[in-house]
C-alpha cells in the first residue's frame, strides 16, 4: 500500500518560503499568482494490506514524527 | 570474460573520451581487447582528471619539499608540520563543471570531496576557504549560480561542523558560462598518525563504508576532462546530490577508526569511485585488490559492474585493514549508521581484479590504471592576441577627474565589495577556534592545546595571469604570502587548483607552462612548499576559455595567537605607514576595468627580494607589537586598501587623513594603481621612529602618510607646494557603498 | 560541577561544549552518546548545537527520538538543569520540554553573526550572575531559529517571566531591526515554567574567551555552575 | 483558479531526507514504511480563469523557478 502524505503550514502561520517564492514569481513576470504556500510532500510503501491499519500508522506517523502539530497540518491519502 | 557486452566499436571508444592510440595502449597492456566495464574503467582513471596526462611533465618543476613538508603531492591532501607533534593537512578542490549544471549540489558536493581527502588522512577538518568566480551580477543566470554557490557551500559546510572562514570571489563576464568553484580545506593531525591511501599486506581485508552506490555521477570524471557545449545539458543526470549528514558521521567513523589500531590504508572515493579508490590503494603498495561487487552496498536494483565501478555517489570510502580486524571496523562503521561491508582482499598479483557473482568482469593491472595512463607534452605557443593584450597606450586614458567618484565605483563593485552577504551564510565560528573571521587579509585559526594560530588565505589575480601568465602567478604568490604576513603569519606551504581552458589548444598549454614556471620561481624564492593540488582544465565554453586562474591557498604559521593581526584602523590618532614604495602600475588594475573598462596593459612589476623584504620586516613589526592594522595594497591600491582599514572593523568605522606623495607619476596611478609589496599599517605614534627604524633595517620605504582622525577618508595627492585634496568622502557613505553593494546587486529585479 | 554533553549523530558543537566547560571553566564532563539511557552523576545536562540528522525533516524532529532524550525528560522533571544552546533548543522544543516551535528565518538565509541579547530576568539558574536588562554579544548560527508559538503560550511565558533573552541592539532596545531572524517578540531564549531548561538560539559556548571576541558568554556557564554549588552546598546542610 | 503543485526528486537521484526519515521511522516501530521520497507540496492562487491558459503559466513556473528540472520533476493540478 501507498501512502502520500502533505504536511502544510497552518493557516494564519507566516510562510516565509511562500513569501520569498510569490516575490520571486512576481518579478519573473507572473503577476498573476497569489498566497503561494509551501509544504511538504511524502510519499512511502506500507507493507500492510488492511486499509484500517494502515490509516492508524500513517496517522500516527504523522503525529509522532512527520508533522509538528504546532505550527503544521497534514492529510493523507492510501492507495 | 562476461558474455552479452557490445562490442567495443570506434563509437563506444569515442564516447568514453578514448583516443585511438590510447586505446591500442589498453590492448597492449591487456595483451586483448578491454571489455566495457574495462573501457570504462580505463576512460576514468585515463581521464585528463585523474591521469593528469597533460600537466604532470609541468607539475612535475614545482618546488614540494622543505624541511617542514609531512607530506607531499601524491597523497589525497598534502601535509606540514607545526610544531608539537602536530601537523596541518591541506589541500584545494575545483568543483567547476558540476556546479554549473547544478550550482547547490555542485558546489556541495565540491565541499564534501574536499572534505573527505583531509579527514582520509587522519586530520580533522578544521577550516574551509572558498574561491569563487561568476559572470557579472547584471545577468539573472550569473545571480542564480551565486545564490546556489553560495548556499550549496553553507549547506554542505554548516551542517558538518566545518567552519567556512575565508575566501576570495570575483565576478569577470569571462566565467559567465564556465563559473569557478574552488575549495580549500585544513585538518589538523598528529604527525605520527597520519593516513595513507595503500593497500598493503598481502591478505588484508577491503572493506567498503558510507552510503550506497546509485547511479549518480556516472562519468563525472570524464565530464570534468570535457569541454561544455550546448549539448551539455544532455549531461545532466549526472548530477549528484550531497548528503552532509552521512559525511558528517563517516567523518566521525573514520576518526574513531585512525584512533584504534585497525587500518592499513584508507581512500575516499571521489572521482572514478571504486575504481580510482582500490586502483590508486593498489598502485601505491605495489599489490593488487580482488574486488567482488555482489557484495557491494546498493541504492538501485540492476546496476551493472560498469555502473558500480564507475559510480561517483558521495560520501563513500574504501579501507584495508588489518587482518582479523575486520569486525571491529565493522562495529564502528554500525555504530555510526554506516552501511558497510568486506568487498574483497589484497592480492600479490599487481592485478585489480572484479567479481560479480562468481563470475571475473574486469582484470587489468592496477598500475597500468593509476599510474601508467598517457602523459603528453602538448605544444604550446603565446597566442597571437597577447601583444594586442599588454600593448596599451596610456596616453588615451584621460586621468582621473573625480577621484570621489572613482574610489565609490570601485568599491562598490563587486569584486572589491563587502563578501559579508556571502560569509554569513558561512557558519565561520564552529569549532571556537576563528580568531580572525571573514573580512580581513587572512584568517586565523587558533590550534587548541598550543599558543599557535595558522593563518589561511585564497588568492589569484586572474585578469593578470592572462596578461602574463608567468607574472601572474608570481604576482599570486606574492599576495598570497602577503595577506598572510599582514595577519602575522609566517607562510610554511603552499595548494593550488590550477583553472585553464583546454589544453590540447597551444595557447592555453602556454598559458599553463608559464604559469607553473612563475609559482616556481615564487615559491623557490619564498621558500614555499606546494605540498598539494588539483588541475582543472578544459574551462571553456563554446570555444572561449576563461582567463587562466591558477589559484593559490596559502598556510601560514603564528607562534603566538595571541598577536595575530587585522586589517582595520583600531585607535583616533595612530599614524598611518606606507611600507613599500608606489610605481606606475596602472595595467590590468580593477581601477582600469571598472572606470574606463579595460582589461589591458602589463601586470604590475613584481621583484621578489623586495617582497620578501616587506615580509620580514613586517612580521618583526608585528612580533615586536608595535603595530595596530596591517592591510596589503591589492585590487583598487592605495585608495581602496585605506578606505576598507576605515570601513572594515566589525565594531566601528574610523576616519583618515592621508597625503601621498606624487612625483611624476599620473594621479589615478597614485591612488588607483596596483604596485605590489605595500602594506598600509598603523601605529601608535609613540612607536613611530621604532618602526622608521625597523624599515630601514630590513631596507623597506617607510612613509608617515597621514593619521587616523575623525569620520571622513580624506586623501590629498600632491608634494611641497602642489597638493590636492582628491578624496574627501564620509566614511558612512563608504560603508554604505561598500558594505551593501552585493546584496543590492544580488536583489535587483 | 559534572556536566553531561549529550552527542546526537550530527551534533557539532559538542566539543565547543566541552571545551568551555572543561578548558576554560576547569570543570569535568561527560560526553553522553545519544544511546545512552541514564543520566545518573550529572549536575547538568548541555544539548549542544549542531544539525542532529541532518536537520532533515525539521530541525530537532527525529533527534528527540533518541534514547537519552527519555532520560533528559526524566533528568528535567527531577529538577535537573537542562541546557539547550541552537540545535539543543530546537530539539527541546520538539521534544515538548520548552513550549512553541521554530520557523525557517526570516530571509531564508543560514545567518552566522554576532547578536545582543537583552537579559530580560535574571533570577534563573542560567542567569544569576548576570543583572537584569544587561545586554550580552553572543554570537547566532542557524537557518530556522524564527521562534513561533501560538498567543495564549505567549501570554503565558511573559506572565511567568519565561522569556530569557532577547534580540536587542547594543544598547540593549528590543527593536524590530535588532532581531536577526523574524522571531516572535524577538525572542532568542525562553525555560520551562519550572525554571530549569533553557532553551537559546545563540551560542555562549563561542564568546567565552577575549581572543574569540567576548567573554560575555561565560555568564550563562557560570551561573549554572553557581546554581549547582549551591544545590550542593544545600544539600550537605 | 487554484494550483496544486507536487515536485518530487527524479528517479534514482539521492533522497538524504527520504533516507533520514525511513530510519527514524524504523527506529521508532514503524517496521513497515520502505521506500520513503519527500518532495515539496505547494499551492498558490491564480487571477486566471482560462484554464488552458493557466495551464500554460503553472507549467512555466515550474520550469523556471518553483522545480530544478535537473534533479526534479513536477506535476501540477488546477481546480
Ligand atoms: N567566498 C568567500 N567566502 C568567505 N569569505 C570571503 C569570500 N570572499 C571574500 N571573503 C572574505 O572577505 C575578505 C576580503 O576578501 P578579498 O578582497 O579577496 O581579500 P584580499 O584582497 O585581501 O585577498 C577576506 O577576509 C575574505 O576571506
Ligand atoms: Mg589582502
Amino acid at each position: 500500500m501507498k501512502a502520500k502524505i502533505h504536511v502544510t503550514l497552518k493557516q494564519g502561520i507566516l510562510d516565509p518560503q511562500g513569501k520569498a517564492i510569490e516575490h520571486a514569481l512576481d518579478s519573473l513576470g507572473f503577476k498573476n499568482a497569489a498566497n503561494v504556500r509551501v509544504g511538504k510532500y511524502m510519499e512511502l510503501d506500507l507493507q500492510q494490506t488492511d486499509k484500517s491499519k494502515a490509516e492508524i500508522e500513517v496517522k500516527q506517523m504523522c503525529e509522532k514524527l512527520l508533522a509538528n502539530t504546532i505550527i503544521e497540518e497534514y492529510r493523507y491519502e492510501l492507495s | 570474460m562476461q558474455t552479452g557486452m557490445p562490442l567495443i566499436t570506434k563509437d563506444l571508444i569515442a564516447q568514453h573520451n578514448l583516443t585511438g592510440e590510447e586505446y591500442q595502449k589498453i590492448i597492449d597492456i591487456l595483451g586483448r581487447e578491454p571489455n566495457l566495464t574495462e573501457l570504462g574503467m580505463f576512460s576514468v582513471m585515463w581521464s585528463e582528471h585523474c591521469s593528469y596526462k597533460s600537466s604532470r611533465v609541468h607539475l612535475k618543476k614545482l618546488p614540494t619539499t622543505g624541511p617542514r613538508v609531512v607530506q607531499g603531492p601524491g597523497e589525497n591532501a598534502g601535509a606540514v608540520d607545526i610544531g608539537d607533534g602536530l601537523c596541518v593537512v591541506f589541500k584545494m578542490e575545483s568543483h567547476n563543471h558540476p556546479s554549473f549544471i547544478e550550482p547547490y549540489q555542485g558546489a556541495a558536493t565540491g565541499v564534501g570531496g574536499i572534505l573527505r581527502d583531509i579527514f582520509t588522512m587522519g586530520a580533522r577538518p578544521i577550516a574551509l576557504l572558498d574561491s569563487l568566480r561568476f559572470g557579472e551580477l547584471h545577468s539573472p543566470k550569473n545571480r542564480h549560480l551565486m545564490k546556489g554557490v553560495v548556499s550549496g557551500i553553507a549547506g554542505y559546510g554548516n551542517c558538518m561542523g566545518v567552519p567556512t572562514v575565508g575566501g576570495e570571489i570575483v565576478f569577470n563576464d569571462i566565467y559567465a558560462l564556465n563559473p569557478l568553484v574552488n575549495v580549500f580545506c585544513l585538518g589538523l593531525a598528529h604527525q605520527d598518525k597520519i593516513f595513507r591511501g595503500t593497500a598493503a599486506g598481502v591478505g588484508n581485508p577491503v572493506i567498503y563504508f558510507g552510503s550506497k552506490t546509485g547511479r549518480d555521477g556516472i562519468h563525472g570524471a570524464t565530464m570534468a576532462s570535457d569541454s561544455f557545449d550546448d549539448q551539455s545539458e544532455q549531461k545532466r543526470p549526472t548530477v549528484q546530490v550531497g548528503d552532509p549528514f552521512t559525511e558528517k558521521l563517516l567523518l566521525e567513523a573514520c576518526l574513531e577508526l585512525m584512533e584504534r589500531d585497525l587500518l592499513v590504508g584508507i581512500q575516499d572515493m571521489g572521482a572514478a569511485g571504486l575504481t580510482s579508490s582500490s586502483c590508486e590503494m593498489a598502485s601505491r603498495a605495489g599489490n593488487g585488490i580482488e574486488l567482488d561487487l555482489t557484495v557491494v552496498p546498493r541504492r538501485e536494483p540492476g546496476m551493472t559492474p560498469y555502473e558500480i565501478m564507475l559510480s561517483e555517489s558521495q560520501e563513500r570510502m574504501l579501507m584495508v585493514a588489518k587482518a582479523g580486524k575486520e569486525d571491529e571496523c565493522i562495529a564502528i562503521c554500525r555504530k555510526w549508521d554506516l552501511d558497510v561491508a568486506v568487498v574483497g582482499k589484497v592480492t600479490a598479483d599487481g592485478i585489480l581484479r572484479v567479481l560479480d557473482q562468481g563470475k571475473i568482469v574486469a582484470e587489468i593491472p592496477a598500475k597500468a590504471l593509476a599510474d601508467d595512463g598517457p602523459r603528453y607534452e602538448r605544444p604550446f605557443q603565446p597566442p597571437a592576441y597577447q601583444d594586442m593584450l599588454t600593448n596599451l597606450n596610456y596616453d588615451a586614458i584621460q586621468d582621473v577627474k573625480d577621484a570621489n567618484v572613482a574610489l565609490l565605483t570601485l568599491l562598490e563593485s563587486p569584486t572589491i565589495a563587502s563578501k559579508r552577504w556571502v560569509y554569513e551564510q558561512y557558519d565561520h565560528m564552529v569549532r571556537t577556534n576563528t580568531v580572525v573571521r571573514p573580512g580581513s587579509d587572512a584568517a586565523v585559526v587558533r590550534i587548541k592545546g598550543t599558543k599557535k594560530a595558522v593563518a589561511m588565505t585564497v588568492d589569484c589575480n586572474s585578469r593578470y595571469c592572462l596578461l602574463n601568465p608567468y607574472e601572474g602567478a608570481r604576482l599570486a604568490v606574492a599576495e598570497a604570502a602577503r595577506n598572510l604576513v599582514c595577519s602575522g603569519a609566517v607562510p610554511i606551504g603552499l595548494t593550488d587548483c590550477l583553472n585553464f581552458g583546454n589544453p590540447e589548444r597551444p595557447d592555453i598549454m602556454w598559458q599553463f607552462a608559464m604559469a607553473i614556471e612563475g609559482m616556481k620561481d615564487a615559491c623557490e624564492h619564498f621558500q614555499i612548499p606546494i605540498v598539494s593540488g588539483n588541475v582543472s582544465f578544459y574551462n571553456e565554453t563554446n570555444g572561449l576559455s576563461i582567463y587562466p586562474t591558477p589559484m593559490l591557498g596559502m598556510v601560514g604559521l603564528i607562534d603566538d595567537a595571541e598577536r595575530s593581526m587585522t586589517q582595520w584602523f583600531q585607535q583616533e590618532g595612530d599614524d598611518i605607514i606606507l611600507l613599500g614604495s608606489s610605481r606606475e602600475d596602472l595595467g590590468g588594475s580593477e581601477y582600469l576595468k571598472a572606470v574606463h573598462a579595460r582589461e589591458q596593459g602589463s601586470p604590475p612589476y613584481l621583484n621578489l627580494d623586495v617582497e620578501k623584504a616587506l615580509h620580514d620586516c613586517l612580521l618583526s613589526l608585528i612580533r615586536g607589537e608595535l603595530l595596530q592594522s596591517a592591510h596589503d595594497c591589492s585590487e583598487g591600491g592605495i585608495a581602496v586598501a585605506l578606505a576598507e582599514s576605515c570601513i572594515s572593523g566589525p565594531e566601528r568605522t574610523l576616519g583618515a587623513v592621508v597625503r601621498l606623495t606624487r612625483g611624476r607619476f599620473r594621479k589615478d596611478a597614485v591612488l588607483f594603481g596596483e604596485s605590489q609589496s605595500r602594506v598600509v599599517i598603523s601605529a601608535k605614534p609613540v612607536h613611530r621612529q621604532a618602526i622608521l627604524g625597523h624599515a630601514k633595517r630590513f631596507s623597506v620605504p617607510a612613509e608617515v602618510i597621514g593619521s587616523v582622525s575623525g569620520d571622513r577618508l580624506i586623501v590629498a595627492v600632491g608634494d611641497e607646494g602642489s597638493v590636492e585634496r582628491m578624496i574627501d568622502q564620509s566614511v558612512g557613505v563608504l560603508l554604505e557603498r561598500w558594505g551593501f553593494s552585493l546584496e543590492r546587486a544580488l536583489n535587483q529585479v | 560541577m559534572n556536566i553531561g554533553v549529550v552527542v546526537f549523530p550530527g551534533s557539532n558543537c559538542d566539543h565547543d561544549c566541552e571545551h568551555v566547560f572543561k578548558d576554560v571553566l576547569g570543570q569535568d564532563v561527560t560526553m553522553v552518546w545519544h544511546r545512552e539511557t541514564s543520566l545518573a552523576g550529572l549536575d547538568a545536562v548541555i544539548l549542544p548545537g549542531g544539525f542532529s540528522y541532518g536537520d532533515y525533516l525539521r530541525t530537532g524532529a527525529i533527534a528527540r527520538f533518541s534514547p537519552v532524550m527519555q532520560a533528559v525528560k526524566q533528568f528535567a522533571a527531577g529538577g535537573g538543569l537542562v541546557l539547550g544552546i541552537c540545535n539543543g533548543f530546537q530539539i527541546l522544543l520538539e521534544a515538548g520540554l520548552l513550549p512553541g516551535a521554530m520557523l525557517r528565518n526570516k530571509s531564508l538565509h543560514f545567518i552566522c553573526r554576532e547578536t545582543y541579547v537583552k537579559v530580560e530576568n535574571a533570577a534563573t539558574p542560567f542567569t544569576s550572575v548576570c543583572k537584569s536588562g544587561q545586554v550580552l554579544k553572543i554570537p547566532i548560527a542557524h537557518a530556522d531559529g524564527n521562534y513561533y508559538t501560538d498567543p495564549v503560550t505567549l501570554a503565558g511565558l511573559q506572565a511567568n517571566a519565561q522569556v530569557i533573552f532577547r534580540y536587542c541592539t547594543a544598547d540593549g532596545k528590543v527593536t524590530p531591526e535588532a532581531c536577526p531572524n523574524g522571531s516572535l517578540d524577538n525572542i532568542a531564549g525562553i525555560r520551562n515554567a519550572e525554571g530549569n531548561v533553557l532553551g537559546m538560539m545563540p551560542h555562549p559556548e563561542r564568546c567565552a574567551e577575549t581572543m574569540l571576541g567576548t567573554e560575555d558568554g561565560r555568564a550563562i556557564f557560570q551561573s549554572m555552575i553557581v546554581s549547582s554549588e549551591r544545590k550542593k552546598l544545600a544539600g550537605v546542610r
